[in-house]
């Protein structure tokens, strides 16, 4: 066996965030990754706005915090939908959905990552414990397992998954920094069209195969962005010891 | 005098078993970090993706993609790790976190916990609380022992939407160290002054001794 | 002439599309590692926890701990990643290995596959086939088309264990190139000087023409 | 927040094999790592011989080959039931089966590992759609989901697992080498203890917390083992070019 393998050719590389938008329409399903603020593609984010799409459904943990992030979305106008876990501090979320102009499904954070999980991963539904006996349950099948019920929950999964990468690679190889990880290798695994948005663009074999965090079969295009806002929620500090 | 702030954070770090790793909630739990005793070997889990989590960084050292469930500016211990959520959560409902420390609205003599949405409120989210609060291998709720309005947090029957059902094992309040037993709380602990009396007045569900 | 391995191997290359990500089964499909295109861009996964896997190593470069799924020692390109089984068969099962090239004991008309065990035969076992067969988004069989004792691999109805219904898009064998289509084979490429009265008599279903 | 923590103190590391065997029984579920011999725990094994215990549940994809390995358990006769998903060349296993010494199940290899991941995730259940219309679904529940039948497989943990790292520290925090990677981490998940015998100690504070592959909290004893047998079972090689 002696492939002649010739990596490099991928394509997958965009020049701008619009044009690794392309083929997005209206009334597409989205996942962002983030926890809050942090780990938002920020880039993509804004090219959505001027793409001129709408009628979006956002799957995102926060949809946007502090008027920031996916609250650009809320407050113009483009999302009917949105599947996420926390509203805290979404003054925007709260105000659309006291009009009566958006649809949240709110779900436990575990559910709503493993129900992308199995997305990703070609399992049609699984059973967690979590939620019993809340309201999360209504309209689920329970099941009990040596004694203990447990909800059944479906697979999510969407059109476009944008994450934040620290560092990406022609074929989409990626690595994240700190907790701007969280849902994004995750969404990346669960949605047709992944675009990561890479602090850094390196060359293919910049990575040692080990250090791969999320391997390019899941990232459809990369997109390099050298600058962010990276906003802070809450900087908190402690004092120098002297 | 009822248990202080500090002093119920410095009651629920006495509940932490050396080694164990635990999760601290939004709220008043995350003051328990301030009285993890040293050489406890206490590692902090944050469920967006942090095993042993640190203190707040120095001033200009802030990372805003190093951050706590809470969204705060934090760091990582020599030997922490970052993970994605799916992992963060194998390690919750997987029953893999010792203790969980949560914020409490309300909590029922049968370990039912309420403390993700008020009824006719806002609806702030569920979060991690749910996964959080079934998933550990102990629960402990958190909460002052009476609403503002002075009616009772501790009941027979929670009547705010459920987080958990059956969940605590301990309730550490301003008045009390209490545990759900089913048919009531029993008492650990009573608050310097507090009155058995007065306890009782202020809870929805029997009070049991010894 | 039948094709030859050789030039099953090749046939069964150029079923690949550029850029794509391809899984080759233990034995035959092996050998079409050597007919891929160059510059073409192609990624071989391999289900023990590799994207991105090369060549057989120089002599002297022999890891033990970097094997492919049949157990023998490989390389890795430059991009290529290596991570748990658990991911591995997210890619598979997840339908992000766009082509998996599988050897076969039988083929049904209606794409029925069996690789796995012989009746009556040593349980081998199943490993990754079950899941490579019925989660990529393309499956290719490539099989020898009779049977040492001449008969017929090529059938109506599988009699072999299964390991995926409906899942093969498409047979090469010495003989001939054929899809299952439902009510029988559809040919698409006879080996030369191979007859089609001599393809039917060796084939346990219809075969369809055009 | 200004915790006082003190991470070193941990505990989890065993000075030899048979001593971080401790507490193990007659009778015990173990999962090994490994895919054939590569990611083999090979002192963990050879231990196990020489604790004496007996009556053995073996979780591992091959419970051995050519001989070695897990086969060394086989040819001692203390296994007596083994979850593995392929059995090519192991004619130890095959021996035994003929003699019904030996209960074996075979699970497809993405239902295995899932299996153990949804036990170390607390999912106590899951969909697939791997094995339908084959003997493996026999007996179990098969549900529709957008019109595709799938099976209900249940959630595999054990007692023990023992595992091959490349690195690991005193917390237990783990880096793997190459495809020994394969089910290790996820069995670490999935036992009660799970025991690491690594290549190389490190200090605390040695990995970067985004390079760690499988975080301490999954592992409860570590051993440092530097040298290995580490056989080759099929040694494939290329002439050089000129």
């Amino acid at each position: 066996m002696t492939p002649s393998i010739s990596p490099p050719r991928t394509g997958k590389v965009f020049e701008d965030a619009l044009s690794a938008l392309e083929g997005i329409q209206d009334g597409a399903r989205i996942m962002v990754s983030g926890f809050g603020l942090c780990g938002n593609p920020e880039a993509l984010i804004s090219a959505v706005l001027d793409s001129g799409v709408r009628n979006l459904t956002v799957i995102a943990n926060n949809t946007g915090n502090l008027g920031k992030g996916l609250a650009l979305w809320l407050r113009a106008g483009i999302v009917s939908r949105a599947i996420c876990t926390y509203l805290g501090n979404n003054h925007d979320i709260h105000e659309l959905m006291a009009k009566g102009a958006l649809e949240v499904e709110i779900v436990p954070q575990g559910t709503f990552v493993e129900r992308m999980r199995c997305a990703g991963a070609g399992i049609p539904a699984f059973f967690t414990p979590t939620g019993v006996g809340t309201v999360v349950a209504e309209g689920k099948e329970v099941m009990e397992f040596d004694g203990k019920p447990a909800l059944l929950e479906r697979a999510l999964s969407a059109d476009f998954a944008f994450i934040r990468a620290h560092t990406a690679d022609p074929f989409g190889n990626v690595r994240f920094w700190r907790t701007a990880r969280n849902f994004a290798p995750i969404m990346a695994t669960a949605a047709k069209i992944t675009i990561a948005e890479a602090d850094n663009l390196v060359p293919i074999g910049a990575m040692d195969p080990d250090d791969v965090h999320l391997p390019g079969i899941f990232v459809q295009r990369v997109l390099e962005v050298r600058d962010h806002e990276n906003p802070f929620e809450y900087k908190m500090t402690r004092p120098r010891e002297c | 005098m009822p248990f202080s702030q500090e002093e119920m954070a410095q009651k629920a770090a006495l509940e932490i078993p050396p080694n164990s790793i635990v999760n601290l909630g939004i709220g008043l739990p995350t003051l328990v970090a301030n009285y993890l005793l040293p050489d406890h070997g206490v590692w902090l889990h944050s469920e967006n993706g942090i095993l042993g989590m640190g203190p707040y960084p120095y001033e200009g050292e802030e990372d805003p993609q190093l951050i706590n469930a809470g969204k705060q500016t934090v760091t990582i211990v020599p030997g922490g790790s970052t993970f994605d959520s799916a992992l963060s959560f194998t390690m919750i409902r997987g029953g893999h976190v010792d203790l969980v420390l949560l914020g409490a609205m309300q909590v029922s003599m049968t370990g039912d916990l309420a403390n993700w949405a008020i009824p006719g409120g806002r609806v702030m989210g569920i979060g991690g609380a749910m996964d959080l609060a079934s998933g550990a291998k102990r629960t402990i709720a958190m909460m002052n022992h009476v609403s503002r309005d002075g009616s009772p947090k501790l009941l027979a029957e929670c009547d705010f939407p459920l987080t958990a059902k059956g969940v605590v094992s301990r309730v550490i309040t301003d008045l009390a160290i209490l545990d759900p037993v089913g048919d009531g709380f029993r008492l650990v602990e009573l608050a310097p002054g507090v009155t058995l009396d007065a306890l009782r007045a202020a809870t929805g569900a029997p009070i049991l001794e010894g």
